[in-house]
Order: structure tokens, then sequence, then C-alpha cells
């Protein structure tokens, strides 16, 4: 349990990028960019948990209980909402390829170009 | 007994994350995707208040559940539109 | 390169990207460790500023500079995306055919989208007190809009989002974060400085800036996501090429 | 012991992890199904966990799922209508999950918490819940 956390987050990334890798439809890389990017959000949570801790809210709990890192949470909120914003910007970037080239496999893309 | 029972849930989320990744990034046609993306979010959520970070849960939820499955589906939309017509 | 030739490369890279992940993940703290010298402090300064929500905290008062950083990434991305799916010269609109809905989605529509709105705002309006704040209720308030769009119909989701307002209202929830922050400046104190009084721990009126700056992002969010949605919408519904696809 | 995490953990294993399975093969109309019971099953869990970790404030997550889940499947419903009508999926299982499990939850947890507004939030999600639950399935089996 030391370092499962730790595990799951590689391995989230690696599959991520796997897919983008192998992708032949740019929507579907966004999605695995997606998948890629989550893995972040499972680190820094990881990193931030204190053992029977929970949450720093103490809008329900005594000043005092022993709380998980704000820090990190903080961080972490800011990487999901940049997360969907920058998956909203790539998707208007596939609608603008689909437009220009008719095509959106990136296989097909790089024939066009060389 | 109480950290056996968090170990476990923490365990769980953490593989249901996993396997959800996993799902997610091997399906290859975007519309399915999208679905499996939302079970990721939703796996993400659970995991998440696991952890105690209820805070990053929310927005995980609030931007996974609805939000970002729109968008791909309406870029999926668009996309094969102009395909049928080709 | 295509097919095998290019997983050869692309196995060997990610062998080699795992190898150095794991090596790092068995030298980082051990899950759940009890040292947390940054954690421990913000806690500190959050309840010194009366803010029941830590994470708040951090975000809108000890760290309000780095998300006027992440606002900034947020209205741009909008902007970005507004830019990309703007309807060109050779392309025009066509209503599309209205869906069929039955009766009880529809009703279920009109009367989840008022509930859902007063979620949004309740999880905006508590943000310092208990887990949400402006990012999250922006969202939802933002989805509570188009529930009309998919349990009602989408001409009702266009009679109350006229895209311009919601443009503005963007604009002005990204202003009014960076004029909250001049107001530390004229205050005396240093820019995005929580300068107002701290108020009663654990009230809605606590925080200081921390409810002004929630409720400024969840504005600023709330119309970006509506923007955004908005142009994806235009796109797969009701723009077409001068080829005239059809829906 | 605390009961409620162990029906949390339960849930999950139980019911999120064959969501996952149903949700990752067939046809898209069992997919869209198997994310509806999720979200349905995330609501409970959160709300078991809210308790059992004695955190009330927790169940504002539960309150924010009971109204996006349903308009995530409806998202779905809506632009994915065609290839959902082509193979029309069984949803045998989704009318008994919220008309039992829903108040098979929300009972335990008002009696555990006692008259008050912590109890009027948990009648509104579950309200929220039945309601969503039974429009979802509804519109799912027409396609």
């Amino acid at each position: 349990m030391t370092v499962l956390p730790y595990l799951v987050a590689v391995w989230i990334f690696l599959i991520g990028v796997y897919g983008m890798a192998t992708s032949r439809n740019l929507v579907h890389a966004v999605g695995c960019l997606a998948v890629t990017q989550s893995s972040t959000y499972v680190l820094l949570l990881a990193v931030g948990y204190r053992r029977g801790a929970t949450a720093p809210v103490f809008s329900d709990i005594p000043v005092g209980t022993p709380v998980v890192d704000p820090v990190v949470q903080a961080l972490a909120l800011t990487d999901v909402v940049v997360g969907a914003t920058v998956t909203a910007l790539l998707l208007a970037l596939v609608v603008q390829t689909d437009k220009r080239h008719g095509t959106v496999d990136p296989d097909e893309l790089t024939e066009l170009k060389g | 007994m109480g950290d056996a029972l968090d170990d476990a849930l923490l365990a769980a989320g953490l593989l249901l994350v996993a396997a959800a990744a996993t799902a997610a990034a091997l399906c290859r046609d975007p519309a399915r995707q999208a679905v499996l993306l939302s079970l990721l979010g939703l796996g993400l959520a659970l995991l998440f208040t696991v952890l105690q970070a209820p805070d990053v849960g929310l927005s995980q939820l609030a931007v996974g559940s609805a939000v970002t499955p729109l968008m791909l589906l309406l870029t999926v939309r668009k996309v094969r539109r102009r395909k049928r017509h080709e | 390169m295509r097919g095998p030739i290019r997983r050869w490369p692309l196995a060997a890279g990610l062998a080699a990207t795992a190898a150095l992940l794991v090596a790092a993940c068995l030298r980082l703290p051990h899950f759940g460790g009890d040292r947390h010298p940054y954690g421990d402090r913000a806690v500190r300064t959050a309840l010194l500023q009366r803010t029941a929500n830590t994470v708040s905290s951090v975000n809108f008062d000890q760290r309000a500079l780095d998300t006027l950083g992440e606002e900034s990434i947020l209205f741009a991305a909008v902007l970005g995306t507004v830019v990309l799916l703007r309807q060109t010269r050779d392309e025009h609109r066509v209503a599309p055919q209205p869906a069929p809905v039955p009766p009880p989605l529809r009703r279920y529509g009109t009367l989840a989208l008022p509930v859902a709105l007063l979620i949004g705002l309740y999880v905006i309006a508590h943000g310092q007190l208990s887990p949400g704040g402006g990012f999250q209720g922006g969202v939802v308030v933002a989805t509570a809009l188009h529930l009309l769009y998919v349990a009602v119909d989408y001409r009702a989701l266009e009679r109350i989002r006229p895209v311009g307002p919601y443009e503005l209202a963007d604009g002005v929830g990204e202003a009014a974060y960076v004029l909250l922050g001049a107001a530390g400046l004229l205050a005396g104190s240093a820019y995005l400085a929580n300068t107002l009084p701290h108020g009663t721990f654990n009230t809605m009126a606590s925080g200081g800036t921390v409810p002004l700056l929630n409720a400024a992002v969840g504005m600023e969010v709330a119309s970006g996501v509506v923007v955004l949605l908005a142009h994806f919408l235009g796109q797969a519904l009701e723009i077409v090429g001068e080829e005239g696809e059809r829906t | 012991m605390n009961g409620w995490l162990a029906a949390a953990c339960a849930l999950v294993v139980g019911g999120l992890g064959p969501s996952l399975w149903g949700a990752a093969r067939g046809t898209t109309g069992r997919r869209v199904v198997a994310q509806n019971m999720a979200t349905l099953l995330l609501c409970l869990v959160l709300l078991l966990l809210a308790q059992g970790y004695g955190r009330p404030s927790y169940t504002d997550l539960a309150l924010v799922v009971c109204v996006l889940g349903p308009a995530g499947t409806l998202v779905y419903i809506r632009l994915l209508g065609e290839e959902i009508e082509k193979h029309p999926p069984g949803a045998r299982l989704l009318t008994p999950a919220v008309t039992i499990g829903a108040p098979a939850t929300v009972v335990p947890l008002c009696v555990a918490t006692g008259p008050g507004r912590a109890m009027a939030k948990l009648l509104v999600i579950g309200a929220l819940l039945v309601a969503g639950g039974l429009v979802t399935t509804r519109a799912l089996r027409r396609g």
C-alpha cells in the first residue's frame, strides 16, 4: 500500500500515452490526453495524503483535527479545470483540422504534408 | 479495523480508476470512449473522496459528468456529419 | 512511420519512461506519511484568516495570484475556442429539426433546471466553508442551463442563451478578479492581499475577499462554459459548409 | 467496525466494478445503461462515505451527482440516440436499483442523522435521485 497509488499514477500515464501514440482518430487522441492528465491528479493527491486524517475543511470538524495537505488539493483543483479547458481547445482544433483537411486520422494528415 | 477498511476503500478506488483508464485508452471508437471517460471521471471522484479531497472530487464531477462528454460527442457528430456528406 | 515500424520506438520509449517513473516512485515520501510542512503552514494561515475551507484559502487568498494565472488560461482557452469555431464566410446556419421529446422527460428537464441552478449557486456561495467554490459551482450552473438542450429542445436553450451577454459576463468575471486584486493595492497592501475584515469563523461572512473572488470566478466559469458549449453546439447542429452537409 | 464504510466498500466492489465492465463492452446502448447505473451507485456510495467519515459536508458531492449524473446520461441519449435505437438495451436492473437501492440507502441515513437540515438535504438528494433515475431509464428504453 505504500507505493500502490504512485504505481497506479504511473500506469495511467503510460496507458494514456500509449493510446495517444497509436491513435487513428484525433478525437480519440484528445480523450487519451484526458486520461494521461488524470494521472497527475492521482499523483498529486497521493503525495498529500496523511493516514487517518480527514479533509482540510473545518466547517464540520473541530479545529486541530489532523487533516491532509490542502496545498496539493489546490494544485489538483487547478489541474482539473485547466485539463477541461485544454480538452475544449484541442477539440476545437480537431474540428478545424477536419474542415481544412477532411480527415481526423493523424496518419493521413502526415501523408498530406509529406 | 478502521484502518483495514480505509485501505480496502483506497485499493478499490485505485484499481477502479486504473481499470477505467485502461479501458478508456484502449477503446478506439470516440463515442464509446466518451462513455468510458465519464466512468473514469466517476471513479476519480470516488478516489478523491477516499483520499479526503472532496473539493477536487467536486470539480472532477462537475467537469467530467456532463460538460466533457457533451463537447466530445458534439465534436464526433460534427466530424461524422462531414464524413457522411463526402 | 506506420504500423509495426512505429511500435518499436514507442515500446522502447514507454519501457524507459516506466523504469524511470517507477524508480522515482520508490524514492517518493511513503504514501500516507505524516510530514506535510507546507500543508501544516497553509492550514495555520487559513485558520488565522478565518476561512474554514483551507483549499479555498490556498486558492483565493494565500496563492490568489496563481489562481489569476489559471483564470487567464481559462479565459484564453475560451477565446481561442471562439476564434477556432466561429462561422466562416463560406458557411451558413441551418436551424436543426426539433427532436421528439417524451413529455415526462420535458417535465423533468424544466423542473430539474432551477434545482440544479440553485445547487450550483449554493456551491459557489459556500466555497469558503464547505467543499466547492467558483469553479465547481460555475460548471454546475452552466450544466444546469444545458438541461434545456438534453431534456427539452435546442431552441428552448437558444431562447435563454443569447451568446453575447454571456461573452460579456465572462470578461466581467475576469475583470472583477483583477480589480478585486487591485483593491489590495489601494488598501496599502500587496496585490490580491486579503484586506477585508475576516469576519466570524464558519459563517457565510468569513474569509475576507475569498467569497468575493469565488463569486467572480463562478461568474467567469459559468459564462465561459456556456460560451464554449454554444460554439460546439453551433458547429455540430447548425453550421454547415458550402458543400451543404446535413444533420 | 464502521458499517457505513463497509457498505460503501461493498457497493464499490459489487456495483461500480461490474458497471465499468458493462461500460467497456457490448453495444452503445448497454454502455450508456452502465454509465447511468454507475452515477446512481456513486451517489449512494458518496452518501455512505459522508456518514462513515462523519463529515456531513461531503454530502455536497452526492447533491451534485444526483443532478449531473442524469444530465450526463441524457447527453448520451440525445447525441447517440440513433445508435442506441439500433440495439435497444435491456435496462431491467435499473428500475429496481433506483426504486429499492435509493430508499434502502437514504432511509437508514435519515434515521442515523435525525431531523434537521441535514435530513432535509438527504431527502432532497433521494427525491432527485429517484426522479432522475426513473426518467433516464424510461428515455433509455425508448432509445
